[in-house]
């Protein structure tokens, strides 16, 4: 059942050239390590590691399929403490590491990425965000909407409202609020998330139907103009909520209404701390 | 501890007088702009629908999107948020600010299904009392029209007997 | 254990009328915390305020709710009430059950019970209110003042004239700035220079100002009261104290004889040239000439030295250096005027190509006694006296493809003096006026302008110049006369463009070291565009003149002195109490990721390191002095780190509640 | 020798039979909706007999929430001046059956009544315990995460189970009522039962990937010195693995509404989320994410079986399968496993 849903990727071509750019990093001493994947125990799925010596880079995979974003690993001390490290990345995976140094939780000099591209299977030249940036440019946001990415959010936005709130009512009181969607994220940093304050209690801690349906709201608004649709998420859902929807509903929404695009540019602007005299006025009478 | 009687204080526990469905509408409005347009609308002596609760705060801008939920969690049937018009800010742009959190914000409701009605966005001047009692006697009117909002209200318990 | 005692006012009929009362009062002795109850039929009176003072000794209240008329009305006198039977202020809550319940609805039941509704969330929030304190910032009392014009020196001589400290920072060598250009001023047409050196003087003179020339803002920190300033002064290569104003290098100056540099006081007419060593006109305050070693021969090929030699006091130093100087001041005047729009934007009237094509500034040079022809109008490019001169308005005003769409405001005046003035020196010439509308509101304008017209002769035509260029040794003009809808080609002698007016350069650099805003012309954003015409979004930072907007010179110096007042103000008292709404952050939970930083409007918060277990971190801080209370930064916080004291999300998330049974 | 038999194609029957006698019948139906993934069960009050769904190996949540739902009210109170009420909400006693438990779900059952039924015994546990009859079916199809023989469990395990029905070879369950509420389900079921001759089981091979007595032996004495920080790198320290678990137990008490009026509830909880254990005072005995996934492991396999005997884990392998990272317990078991086994040959600790 699961298996097919995590599928181990062969380093292939691609794996190849990921191998040895991450090994001429690691020995050229660019990098203490380098983050990437290996085989789990069963060899079922991809597991995440970090390596350290350029002898077990033979272990090394990459997992091609959006999924658990590696990003959100440097956050963690451990890792830290090896900076500068390489980091094995999909696009919506770089353009989190863009939000994150633009937020000013990471330094730019801190991690030198490997880019791999799905649509090309290849790994992109360039080992630095100022390298990789203008590729990412060129592609996105563009990619991101393109193709049949949007037909679930029109599908939705087709029915009535009563339908739409049936939908998620439906979708959401699955939640066990287990917090994977929010420990996968690597923009979901908080200290203290919201919905661990309990004082005022802003939501419900518990997984009822409201309580999820209010706690997966506010987590996709607080990533409304963050969100780099890496996927982490929703991957990350064991119950398999379709949180990339409402994520991709966002985006899309910002992009349309202000233009606005997260993950390219580490000096730019936050959307929801920002503002334009020209940003829409119709939702207010 | 005695049984669950109800004290004294629920006894007028509908707001509004006529007969049906009284909404409950909390407004969170700015202390400059609107605050000073729902005083005017009171000096003037404008009667509009009384199913509305202002929550005063300094700027539009100082509004976060979990205090609008959490007037729903605690019974509203809507929510209505309005400041000074665009650029005449008290606070040169707080409400430029809240405008863009508005609208993303709005929208993702939208998007899970709460009918437009129920959250309400304005600009109201000082000297607007009279928009500001027009505007919540047709907020009122939109409220009634869709119900109450049970469909969040009664959300909170699992049905599935497990 | 909290006490909270609930205050019911009846005001007369107005409250009790409409709401029951009793009821009221039974509902409030249910809720949770309130220990004592009372009503009243003026709790605003004498005997009112006593009763409450009165409650809250009796009953040992911890806080209280007054459920009356509008906190705008009476907050103040019951929080005063409460502080003087020494209960917090700041734990005491109105509920708005007059203008916001009694007088906006007729039914009893349905105001009494908002009514209830009401003091229960009044009730729930200051159950949640913790006390507050007025906060203190110390002041520094001077003041700065940028920008050596009229403005910047009126409002300098306003506040020395309060006895408080000024320093005047100008970028040029001298005071005066643009009034110091004119010829003569609407609509009296007295000489400016006449009516500007006494100030200038007045300026150099006055013990409380301190002037610094050939200085320019570099950096600015700190916040209202607590400004640090350092400024830049540029190298003058002549010592002040021992020059005597004499006057020898600037005339002994080859530069100058060879007549290669144009005066930039000139505004560069053909006509015009100055010295490398000069003073921008003869009554110079400081008198003090200033060494421009861009066109010094001695910087520039290292020959010359002649100023030195000529000097009686050896006051020449080519030595000289730049240095910065630190100051610390209270409060800030921005006073750096406008700017014309360059003509070369309007290739089509040939400004700055043909040299017969000149700007309204130009022509007061030439209208100007101590201007490079005497005051003769002669054109610059042989030196006839012209006998038509077409002058054109609204060049670089009124134009939204150029992105100026404001009005300039005191060109239409300054053209009609600039018609009048000509017609007096050349009597049998014709002055031709194109104009979009004629602007002239202001004592004495609009009689000056129909004077220009029907008395002076001057020919307005409502209409517009498509196009200027030369036809022989004289200009074709296509205009056309737009309430006629007919064409109208002219040939003139002279054409003078009245130039459009933005902030003078630098104006934006200056603003983001302020930490003020400008628009897109380069003119400072004032706090509030009716009300706080004078502030800046700056605490302490005020704003005196064209800066703000293009004006004329009463309007100019009747805002340098409010500003002046302004600064008086605060700088009257060595610490200036503020109310204690104000940001605050939670270190603990603060991740440092910028969101309030980049949404306050007032930049008040930064990023400060503070020590954790593991080394330290990044988070945002709060500098009291700039905050006002708006409460953005909490808005835009995903983590609720950062709070606003007096509307905190205790205080709200409990209000939003008690709006509920 | 015989034993009575069901064929295997007519459970439906056997739901609809059920259906009719017991007035809360839970079985695995299939998820609708979901973002990606197809084919997944969840344990669901059975609506019709047509809902419920055998085919999965396992549901994604555990039958832990039939006994200690993810968020369950406790209480309703209300409070005003001076005085209170509070209204209590014990589950309904309704007979329950609860159908197609696997047997590693089961055995969770014994491990958790320690738990919830020492004193002071926990009142809504006993409950929905009392009222339910559990009926497991044994695994003829297991995937990569099972992992049941590593902790001493089977593919057939009766632990816990009031019936067990275990797939034959022949097509057909073998049916072995184990308690009184299992022969009372027998008995509502018997128009369905046939004696059949002997036939041979047709079980699913979980095989043992690690020796669970060398894993412990290394976690008893690595508690200090363990590379944990290396071992727990994968872990996100998020609540699945601990929330679909069938043996977690750790829950939270909230209260919602407000000072004045609401409820209390009890939340599922979890060791891995950092909140877990922070204190009133601001300290957090496990701040880290590494304590926490030690803690984990040690709770399960030291604390656990010093406490009660056994293991607290039933090997169903639910933190392996649905991890974000593809960690759970038996990635690090059969880590520490290995390094356990070569330590004992080489006498020095090795990497990991």
């Amino acid at each position: 059942m699961t298996t097919e849903l995590h599928n181990v990727r062969g380093a292939g071509e691609a794996g190849a050239e990921l191998a040895e750019r991450a090994k001429a990093l690691l020995a050229g001493g660019a990098v203490k390590a380098v983050l990437s994947w290996r085989r789990d125990l069963t060899a079922s799925r991809l597991q995440p590691a970090l390596f350290e010596d350029v002898t077990e880079l033979g272990d090394l995979f990459i997992e091609t399929e959006p999924g658990l974003n590696l990003a959100v690993y440097l956050r963690r001390a451990a890792v830290r403490g090896l900076f500068p490290v390489s980091i094995v990345t999909r696009p919506g995976d770089l353009r989190s590491i863009v939000v994150l140094v633009q937020e000013g939780q990471l330094k730019a000099e801190d991690v030198r990425p490997l880019l791999f591209d799905s649509d090309s299977s290849t790994i992109l030249p360039g080992d630095t965000l100022a390298e990789l940036l203008p590729w990412l440019r060129a592609h996105y946001p563009a990619r991101d909407f393109e193709d049949g990415q949007m037909e679930a959010v029109t599908a939705l936005e087709k029915l009535t409202p009563a339908e739409r709130w049936a939908y998620w009512k439906d979708e959401l009181s699955r939640c066990i609020r287990c917090y994977a969607c929010r420990e996968a994220c690597p923009l979901c940093y908080c200290e203290r998330c919201i919905v661990d304050l309990t004082q005022p209690p802003w939501l419900e801690p518990s997984a009822h139907p409201r309580g999820s349906l209010t706690w997966n709201l506010i987590r996709a608004y607080h990533l409304a103009g963050r969100c780099t649709l890496c996927g982490a998420c929703q991957s990350a859902c064991p119950v398999d909520i379709p949180l990339m929807v409402l994520n991709r509903m966002l985006a899309h929404h910002v992009l349309k209404e202000f233009d606005f695009a997260p993950g390219l540019d580490p000096a730019g602007p936050a959307l929801l701390a920002t503002w334009r005299r020209e940003d829409p006025n119709e939702l207010f009478r | 501890m005695t049984s669950m009687a109800a004290p004294a204080e629920r006894a007028p526990a509908t707001p509004g007088t006529a007969q049906g469905f009284e909404p409950r509408l909390v407004a969170f409005v700015c202390t400059w702009c609107t605050y000073q347009a729902a005083d005017l609308a009171g000096t003037t002596r404008l009667p509009y629908a009384s199913n509305v609760r202002i929550v005063r705060v300094p700027c539009t801008g100082r509004l976060s999107a979990e205090m609008l939920l959490h007037a729903f969690t605690f019974g509203a049937d809507g929510v209505l948020v309005s400041g000074c018009h665009p650029n005449d800010c008290h606070y040169a742009s707080g409400n430029l600010a809240a405008r863009r959190r508005w609208i993303v914000f709005a929208r993702l409701l939208g998007f899970l299904g709460i009918p437009q009605e129920r959250v309400r966005f304005a600009w109201v001047s000082a000297s607007e009392g009279r928009k500001w009692a027009d505007l919540v006697n047709a907020v009122v009117r939109d409220l009634q029209e869709v119900g109450p909002f049970t469909d969040y209200h009664h959300l909170q318990r699992r049905t599935a007997a497990l | 254990m909290s006490r909270v005692g609930v205050f019911l006012c009846l005001c007369g009929k107005n409250i009790g009328g409409t709401v029951d009362v009793t009821a009221l009062g039974e509902a409030a002795r249910q809720m949770l915390g309130v220990a004592h109850v009372e009503d009243a039929t003026y709790l605003c009176s004498h005997p009112g305020q006593e009763q409450i003072r009165e409650a809250i000794r009796t009953h040992r209240l911890t806080a209280a709710v007054v459920a009356a008329c509008s906190p705008t009305m009476h907050e103040a006198t019951f929080r005063r009430a409460a502080a003087s039977v020494g209960l917090n202020p700041y734990l005491v809550e109105m509920a708005n059950v007059r203008e916001q319940c009694s007088w906006v609805h007729r039914d009893v039941h349905a105001a009494t019970a908002k009514a209830i509704d009401l003091v229960r969330m009044a009730a729930a929030r200051v159950l949640r209110s913790e006390p507050l304190y007025p906060l203190t910032v110390p002041v520094t009392r001077r003041a700065l003042v940028i920008g050596g014009g009229i403005a910047g020196m009126q409002a300098a001589l306003d506040i020395a004239a309060n006895d408080q400290e000024v320093v005047l920072v100008e970028r040029g060598p001298s005071l005066g700035g643009r009034m110091a250009q004119l010829s003569e001023t609407f609509p009296t047409l007295d000489c400016s220079q006449c009516i500007l050196t006494p100030k200038t003087v007045e300026v150099a003179q006055n013990e409380k100002v301190r002037l610094l020339t050939c200085a320019e803002v570099e950096s600015v920190s700190g916040y209202i009261g607590n400004f640090q300033v350092t400024v830049r002064l540029r190298p003058r290569y002549v010592d002040a104290e021992r020059c005597t104003g004499c006057g020898q290098c600037e005339a002994d100056c080859p530069v100058g004889k060879s007549g290669m540099v144009r005066s930039e006081f000139e505004a560069g007419l053909p006509q015009s040239h100055r010295s490398a060593i000069y003073r921008l006109f003869p009554q110079a305050v400081p008198n003090t000439p200033v060494l421009d070693p861009e066109t010094c021969l001695y910087f520039q090929k290292g020959t010359c030295q002649v100023c030195s030699r000529v000097c009686p006091t050896g006051a020449i130093n080519y030595d000289d250096q730049p240095r910065t100087e630190t100051l610390a001041v209270g409060a800030i005047v921005v006073a750096t005027g406008l700017e014309p729009v360059s003509p070369g934007i309007y290739g089509e009237f040939g400004g700055g190509r043909y040299p017969d094509v000149i700007t309204g500034l130009q022509f007061e040079r030439l209208l100007s006694a101590s201007g490079p022809t005497g005051g003769e109008v002669r054109r610059p490019s042989d030196g006839r006296v012209p006998q038509r001169v077409v002058f054109v308005q609204c060049v670089g005003s009124r134009d939204p493809a150029k992105r100026l769409p404001h009005c300039s405001k005191v060109c239409c005046m300054a053209t009609a003096k600039h018609a009048t003035l000509y017609r007096h020196k050349v009597p049998g010439g014709e002055a031709v006026v194109f104009y979009t509308d004629i602007r002239s509101p202001g004592k004495g304008y609009e009689e000056f302008v129909r004077r220009a017209i029907e008395e002076e002769g001057a020919l307005y035509l409502r209409g517009r110049v498509s196009k200027v260029y030369p036809e022989g040794d004289h200009l074709k003009v296509l205009g056309a006369d737009t309430l006629s809808g007919e064409p109208m080609p002219l040939t003139a002698d002279l054409v003078v463009l009245a130039m459009g007016l933005v902030a003078s350069p630098g104006a934006r650099e200056l603003a983001q070291r302020l930490g003020a805003s400008v628009d897109e012309q380069g003119f400072f954003t004032e706090a509030h565009p009716k009300l706080r015409p004078l502030e800046s979004f700056v605490p302490g930072i005020f704003l005196a003149g064209a800066c703000q907007g293009p004006k004329d010179i009463p309007d100019a110096v009747a805002q340098a002195s409010g500003a002046a007042a302004k600064v008086s103000a605060l700088l009257a008292r060595s610490e200036f109490a503020r109310e204690p709404v104000i940001a605050r952050v939670e270190e603990r939970t603060c991740t440092g990721c910028r969101a309030c930083i980049e949404a306050c409007p007032y930049e008040a918060i930064e990023e400060v390191e503070v020590a954790t277990a593991k080394g330290s971190r990044l988070v945002a801080h709060v500098t009291e002095g700039k905050c006002q209370g708006c409460g953005v930064c909490a808005g835009v916080c995903r983590s609720h780190s950062i709070d606003l004291a007096g509307f905190t999300d205790q205080e709200v998330a409990a209000q939003i509640a008690g709006a509920s049974p | 020798m015989t034993e009575l038999t069901i064929a295997q194609n007519q459970l439906r029957e056997v739901v609809e039979l059920l259906l009719g006698a017991y007035p809360r019948v839970i079985a695995p139906v299939l998820r609708t909706g979901g973002a990606a993934r197809a084919g997944e069960t969840e344990f669901a009050p059975l609506g019709g007999a047509e809902e419920a769904w055998f085919a999965a190996i396992n549901t994604v949540t555990s039958m832990k929430e039939c006994f200690l739902p993810r968020s369950e009210e406790l209480f309703q109170f209300q409070q005003w001046n001076g005085e209170g009420a509070l209204r209590s909400h014990l589950p309904d006693e309704q007979p329950t059956i609860l159908l197609g438990v696997r047997p590693c779900g089961a055995a969770s059952l014994p491990l958790l009544d320690r738990v919830f039924l020492e004193e002071p015994m926990d009142a809504f546990w006993a409950c929905r315990r009392q009222r339910t009859t559990v009926v497991t079916i044994g695994c003829a199809q297991a995937d990569p995460f099972c992992f049941c023989t590593a902790v001493g469990l089977a593919p057939d395990s009766p632990v816990g189970s009031d019936v067990l029905l275990l797939p034959r070879a022949d097509g057909r369950f073998a049916v072995r009522p184990l308690t009184d509420k299992g022969h009372t389900v027998v008995t509502q079921i018997k128009g369905l039962l046939v004696a059949g001759g002997p036939a041979p089981l047709l079980l699913a091979e979980v095989p043992q990937r690690f020796s669970l007595a060398q894993a412990r032996a290394w976690l008893a004495d690595h508690f200090d010195d363990g590379p944990w920080e290396t071992l727990s790198l994968p872990c996100l320290g998020c609540g699945a693995c601990t929330y679909l678990c069938p043996t977690c137990t750790c829950f939270d008490i909230a209260d919602e509404g407000k000072v004045s009026r609401g409820e209390r509830r009890r939340n599922w909880d979890s060791c891995s989320l950092a909140l877990f254990t922070q204190q009133a005072s601001g300290h957090n005995p496990r701040p880290e994410l590494w304590q926490r996934w030690r803690h984990r492991l040690e709770h399960k396999f030291r604390y656990f079986p010093e406490r009660y005997g056994s293991v607290g884990c039933t090997g169903c392998g639910r933190c392996r399968r649905f991890c974000p990272a593809a960690l759970g317990v038996e990635d690090t078991l059969a880590r520490i496993a290995r390094a356990g086994a070569e330590r004992s040959e080489a006498g020095a600790l090795p990497k990991v």
